[in-house]
C-alpha cells in the first residue's frame, strides 16, 4: 500500500510499440511493476516482449484487469488517449507526454472531474513508490524505501532531492511528479491530502516552481489540514516575469505567481522551506 | 508565440470581429504609400511584441503623405523597452465614440478559461483593476462547455457596456471567444475594443498569444506569423537549433536538463553571489550533439565569463552529456572556463571521459552547490 | 421529423459523406428520365418512412430505360406496411464488395449519444443483435466531449470493420457524427454503409430522423423537407392546424389536455371495453378556438362513433373548454354523440355553460371512469 | 421542511416580464411561495408587482438571496438559461419551458451533473409543497398538505391523481412533476430517494408512462432500497410502437418502453399498481 501505485498497479502501456513507450515500459517492468498490456490501435494481438498489445485501452482492461493507464504517445495523439483511457475502467493515468496543447488539457481536466478518475501529469515523471512500483520515467536507483511523500512539478529537480535524500539515508513512501502544465490533473494539494492519509508517509516535501497559486492554494491545506510535517522547496526565484521558463506553466505573470510569493505562504503555513535542494534534504534529515 | 499587433488584428478579422483598414510596412516610403492608399488620417503605429507603445511614442497620426513618412521613419527603430520597432501597421484613424476593453484568457487556478470586458477601455487593464476592480467583469467559462449565451451577456452587463452598445459587444466577444478556442490562443485581448460615431464596434487593438504546443494544429497561422522577434542574437540561434534558451542579465552562462533542475540552478548561483546569464533546458535524452549545439549558443553571449554545466541524470545519460562537451570543445574555441556537475544515469561514466580529456577550463564538480560557487568564483576572475 | 431515404443522403452528402449519385421521380416517366440521365443499371427504390421495403419489393434494378419505367410504375402506389408509395428514389447501382452498419442515436439509458457499428450490415440490426450481439460495437458519447478519436476507432475495431477499411470508416463515422450533432438528429442510421469495389466507402442507405424541437435552428432544412406524408386525412388536418394528433384504431374519438392525461384517458376507454380512435392533446392553456378545430378533428374522422372529451383544467380554464365545444357544435355537423368530464381550474363554470347549451347528443359526466364508460356505451349503440 | 421546495425557499424567475411567467411567478406568490426575484436582460431595475427585475440570475441571486430558479423563457433560449441558472450559486432549477432541443437538453444534463445541481424538468409542471411553496404551474387549489408523496413526468394526469387524493382526505407532502422529455434533470428515482429520507413523507405514489427505462430502473430502487409504500401508475397501455404520444419522451422504440414493461416491473419491485388514476387513490385511501 502506498499512494497512486503499489504491488497492486497494473499498468496498460498507451504507445508501448513506440521507442519511448517500450524502453521505460520494460524498465518498469524491470523494476517489479505489473507492466500487464500495451495499447497500439491496428497492432492487436502483437506483444512486446510477452507484454500483450491491444487495439483500445478498454479491451486491454477487459482482458488483463488493468487499472492504470500509462500514456505514452506523441503529443497530438495523447489528449486523446487519456479521455480514452477515461472510459475504460481504470482509476489512474499517468500522462508522460509533454507538449499536449492547453486547450486539449483544459477539456480533459473537466472531462476528468465529471468521471471522477485521477490523472498524473501530462508532462511529467510519473509516479514511482520505491520498492513497490515504478509508472513511468523516474530513475529508480537514486530511489530508497521509506517514509517520506515527495510531490514535485519537476522532473530532474525531483531526482535531485530523491538523491540527496537517499545518500542521507532517507527513504521515500511516494515521489510523485505531477507535471509542469498549467493544466494536470493532480495538483499539489491533491497529492498532499493523499499522504496526509497514507499511513506509510510520516512527512512529505514539496517542490513547487513558479507559475499559477497552486503552492499558495497547497499552502492553505497544509495550513488548515495537514498534521504532517511539510518542508518546502520552490524553483526560480531568479526567473524573470513574462517568460516561459521551459515548463508551459512556469511563468510569472504580472506580479503573480513568484517564487518569493509561494515560498512566504509554505512558510506562512508553518513548513519549513529550504533555498536549494541540500538544504531541503538537510532540513528533513534534521527533522 | 506572442503576435504582433497587426497579425493580431489580421486572425479577429478572419473570424468577423471588425478591424480598421491597415497595411504593414518596414520602411518610411513603403508606410507613405500604404498611407496614400489608405487616405487621411491615418495612424502609424509601431509594432513591437510590449505594452505601453503609446506613451513611448510609439503611436503617431498622420493627416497627409509627408507627415506618415516623417513619422514612420521616427518611430523605426525606436527601443519600447529594449524591443527595437522594425515594423509599422498604417491604418486609418479612428473616429472613437467610447473605449472597452474585452478578452478572453486560461484561468489556471480556476482551471478554464476567463472572459474579461470592462467599459471602460483604452487605459491599461491592471490601472482599471486597482482604480475600481468592480469596473471589470470576469466570466469564466467551462471548456466543455464554451461560451453561452448567458456568459456573453453577463460579462456585457457586469462589464457596463452601455445599452446602446450591448448587442453588438456580445455578438462580437462571440467571435473573440470562437477565435480563443479555434486558434488555441492563450490570451486574445482587444484594447480598446470601441464604439465609432456610426455605432460599430471595432478592435482597435489586438493582442494575440497562441499556444506554442498547438502549432502542428495551426501550421499555416504559425509559418506566416513565425518570424524571429528575438532581439538577442543568442536567442536567435537557440531558436533555429530548438534549443529551450531565455537570455538573461548575469554572466554565469546555465546548461541544465529539466526546467525545475535550470530553474534551481540559476537560484543556487543568486545564492553563491553570482548571476546567471540564461536560461537553457537541453530537456531530457539529451544527445551529444544537443549538448554541443547548447555550449556554443551559451558560449556565444559576450556577457557570459563562466559556464555552469547543470546535469541530473535520468533519461539523459551522464557519457552522452560529457561527449557532447568533448566535441564542442573540438569545434568551437570556448574561451569561457566550464563547471561541470554531472550526477545520476551512467555519472560515473561521464566523469571518466572528461577526466580523460583533460582541457585547461575544464572542471568537476561533485555537488551542485559546489560547483555553482566554483563557477561564480571563475566569472568573477574572469571579470 | 423522419426523413425519406433520399432527404437523409441528401444532408449526409451536404456534410461529406460520399453517397450514390441519384434523383427523385414521383412518376414512371420521371424515374424513365432519370435513370437515363445516372447511366445505368440504376436501383429504383421506393421512399417511405418504414423499414423492410427491399423484402416488400420495394427495391427493384433496371438494366434500361424500359425496365426503369416499368419498375417505377410497379413500385409507384404500392402499400408498403401501410405506407402508400408516392415517391421514388433513382440511383446509380451500387457495386457492394462489403455491407457494414454505422448509426448515432441517443441513449435515454444513459443520458447520453449512442454511437453503433457492425461490419454486419445490410440486415435489420435487431436481427445482428439478436444472432451475435457481440457483433455490434456500441460506444457511449458525452455530449460536451463530442466523438473523441478513440471513440471512433473503437467503433471500427470493435465492430470488427476489416483493417483494409477501417480508416475510411473512422473517417465516415466522424463525419456522420458531425451531422447528427449539427442537424440536431434523434437518429443517423446507414445501414448498408458499403465498401465498394474500388475500396470506397459510401453510405448506401440513410435513416435521419430530425429533432422537431429544434425546427427552429433548422427552418431552411425542415422547410426544404416538410412534406405530409401523413396517410391519414386526420392527421393531415391536425398538422395543418399543428395539433398534436395520432390516429389509432379504435371508435371513441379522444380529446384532452395534457399528453399523460390524454394516454391515460386510452387506457380508461379500454378497461371500459371501447378502443381508441385517437389520441390528440390539445396542450395547455387551449383557446376556445383550439377546442372547437380539435372536435372538428376528431369528429372527421369517419371511424370515430362517439367523442370523449376529458378536460382537467390547469392552465386550460374550464370556461374556454365549454365555449369551444358549443362553438364547434355551431361551426360544423357532428353527428357522434359527445361525453364531456370537466375538472379542475373553472369547471364549474364549464359545465354550467354546457348545460346553459343543451343539444342531442352532448352528454356531461363527473368522473373520467363514468365518462370513459358512456362513450364506450354510446359508440357501441352507433355501431 | 419537504423535499426540493418549502418555506425556505426564495425563487428568482427568468422570464418574469413575459405573459406566462408572469402570470405564474404572481400565483406562485399569491400561495405564499417567497418569489423574490425577476431576470430579463435589458429589464435591469424594473419591477413586476413589487418583484425586482435583474439582468442575470447571478446579480439576482446575489442581491436577494435566491435559490431556487424558476424558467419560463421561450425554448431556444431556455436550456441557456438553466445554464446561467446552474452558475448562478441557486441550488435549485425548476424549468417549465417546452421544447428545448434534445442537444442542449443532453449538454444541460451533463454539465449539471458536473456542477452538481438539481433541476426539475425541462418540460414539466414543477413542485408543489402544499401549504408550504409552489414552484411551478400546478394548481394549488386541488392539492392538500399531507404525507404523501407524489411524483410524476405528467402534469394533467398528475392534478388527476392529487385531485382524486384530495377528494379521498388524503394529502400530500409534495407533488413533484419531473417532466415528458428525454433528458430530464431529476428522474423518479431521484425524487424518490429524496422521498425515502423525507421524515415529513410516509408513502408515494409514482406515475409513469411509456417511453425510456427510467420507471423500470425506480423499481429496481424500490425494490432494493425504499422501506415506504410505493403505489405506482403508469399510462400508455394503449400507446402504438414508434409513436410520440404528446411528450418527446413517450415512445416506445421496438418493443422497449412500454406500460405493460413498466407495471409488471414495479410490481414485481413490491408496488402496488393501479390501473387508472381513481384506483391508484382507492389504493392509497385503503392502505
Amino acid at each position: 500500500m502506498a499512494i497512486y501505485v503499489d504491488e497492486t498497479t497494473k499498468v496498460v502501456v498507451s504507445g508501448l510499440t513506440g521507442r519511448e513507450g517500450q524502453f521505460h515500459a520494460l524498465r518498469n517492468r524491470a523494476y517489479g511493476t505489473q507492466v500487464v498490456a500495451g495499447v497500439t490501435p491496428g497492432k492487436g494481438g502483437q506483444d512486446v516482449e510477452g507484454i500483450p498489445v491491444f487495439d483500445t485501452i478498454a479491451e486491454a482492461v477487459e482482458v488483463t484487469g488493468a487499472n492504470t493507464s500509462m500514456v505514452f504517445v506523441p503529443a497530438p495523439f495523447a489528449a486523446d488517449a487519456c479521455f480514452e483511457a477515461a472510459d475504460s475502467g481504470v482509476e489512474l493515468i499517468v500522462c508522460i507526454t509533454e507538449g499536449i496543447p492547453a486547450r486539449d488539457e483544459a477539456e480533459l481536466y473537466q472531462y476528468l472531474r465529471l468521471r471522477d478518475i485521477a490523472m498524473i501529469g501530462p508532462n511529467c515523471p510519473g509516479v514511482l513508490s520505491p520498492g513497490k512500483a515504478n509508472v513511468g520515467i523516474m530513475p529508480t536507483e537514486i530511489a530508497a524505501p521509506g517514509r517520506v511523500g515527495l510531490v514535485s512539478r519537476s522532473g530532474t529537480l525531483t531526482y535531485q532531492i530523491v538523491h540527496e535524500l537517499t545518500q542521507r539515508g532517507i527513504g521515500q513512501s511516494t515521489c510523485v511528479g505531477i507535471g509542469g502544465d498549467p493544466f494536470i490533473g493532480q495538483f499539489h494539494i491533491d497529492v498532499l491530502r493523499r499522504f496526509e492519509a497514507d499511513p506509510e508517509t510520516d512527512m512529505v516535501v514539496m517542490v513547487g516552481e513558479i507559475g499559477g497559486d497552486e503552492e499558495e492554494r497547497a499552502a492553505e491545506f497544509i495550513r488548515d489540514s495537514m498534521t504532517k510535517a511539510v518542508v518546502g522547496y520552490v524553483a526560480g526565484f531568479e526567473a524573470p516575469p513574462g517568460k516561459k521558463m521551459g515548463h508551459a506553466g512556469a511563468i510569472i505573470s504580472g506580479s503573480k505567481g513568484t517564487a518569493q510569493a509561494k515560498a512566504e505562504a509554505l512558510e506562512a503555513a508553518g513548513a519549513k522551506v529550504g533555498r536549494n535542494p541540500t538544504e531541503v534534504a538537510e532540513i528533513v534529515a534534521g527533522m | 508565440m506572442d503576435l504582433l499587433e497587426y497579425q493580431g488584428k489580421q486572425l479577429l478579422r478572419s473570424v468577423g470581429v471588425p478591424t480598421p483598414e491597415g497595411e504593414a510596412a518596414a520602411t518610411p516610403e513603403e508606410a507613405r504609400v500604404a498611407a496614400e492608399r489608405i487616405g487621411f488620417p491615418v495612424a502609424i503605429k509601431a509594432q513591437v511584441q510590449v505594452g505601453g507603445r503609446g506613451k513611448a511614442g510609439g503611436i503617431k497620426v498622420a493627416a497627409n503623405a509627408d507627415e506618415a513618412e516623417a513619422h514612420a521613419a521616427a518611430i523605426l527603430g525606436m527601443d519600447i523597452k529594449g524591443h527595437v520597432v522594425r515594423r509599422l501597421w498604417v491604418e486609418e484613424a479612428a473616429d472613437i465614440a467610447a473605449e472597452f476593453y474585452a478578452s478572453f484568457t486560461i484561468d489556471r487556478s480556476a482551471k478554464r478559461y476567463l472572459g474579461m470586458v470592462s467599459a471602460e477601455g483604452g487605459v491599461e487593464i491592471e490601472e482599471v483593476a486597482a482604480r475600481d476592480p468592480e469596473a471589470i467583469a470576469k466570466v469564466g467559462v467551462n471548456p466543455l462547455v464554451g461560451l453561452k449565451d448567458n456568459a456573453a451577456r453577463a460579462l456585457a452587463f457586469r462589464g457596463r457596456i452601455p445599452a446602446e452598445h450591448r448587442k453588438q459587444v456580445i455578438a462580437v466577444l462571440q467571435k473573440l471567444y470562437a477565435a480563443f478556442v479555434e486558434l488555441d490562443a492563450e490570451l486574445v485581448e482587444v484594447n480598446p475594443l470601441i464604439a465609432n460615431s456610426r455605432g460599430e464596434i471595432v478592435a482597435l487593438d489586438a493582442k494575440v498569444t497562441l499556444d506554442d504546443n498547438a502549432e502542428y494544429r495551426h501550421k499555416q497561422v504559425f509559418e506566416d506569423f513565425h518570424e524571429v522577434f528575438a532581439v538577442d542574437p543568442q536567442e536567435k540561434l537557440a531558436k533555429e537549433k530548438n534549443l529551450n534558451y531565455i537570455k538573461l542579465q548575469g554572466e554565469v552562462g546555465i546548461l541544465g536538463n529539466g526546467a525545475g533542475l535550470v530553474m534551481s540552478t540559476l537560484d543556487v548561483v543568486a545564492q553563491a553571489g553570482g548571476k546567471a546569464a540564461n536560461f537553457l533546458d537541453v530537456g531530457g535524452g539529451a544527445s551529444a550533439d544537443l549538448i554541443a549545439d547548447s555550449l556554443e549558443v551559451v558560449a556565444g553571449d559576450p556577457q557570459v565569463r563562466s559556464i555552469f554545466i547543470n546535469i541530473f541524470g535520468g533519461i539523459t545519460r551522464g557519457e552522452e552529456v560529457a561527449k557532447g562537451i568533448v566535441a564542442a570543445l573540438d569545434r568551437v574555441e570556448i574561451s569561457q572556463p566550464i563547471v561541470v556537475r554531472l550526477d545520476g544515469t551512467n555519472a560515473e561514466e561521464g566523469r571518466e571521459i572528461l577526466a580523460g580529456n583533460p582541457r585547461e577550463g575544464l572542471h568537476s564538480s561533485p555537488t551542485m552547490l559546489e560547483a555553482a560557487a566554483k563557477a561564480v568564483e571563475l566569472a568573477d576572475a574572469a571579470g
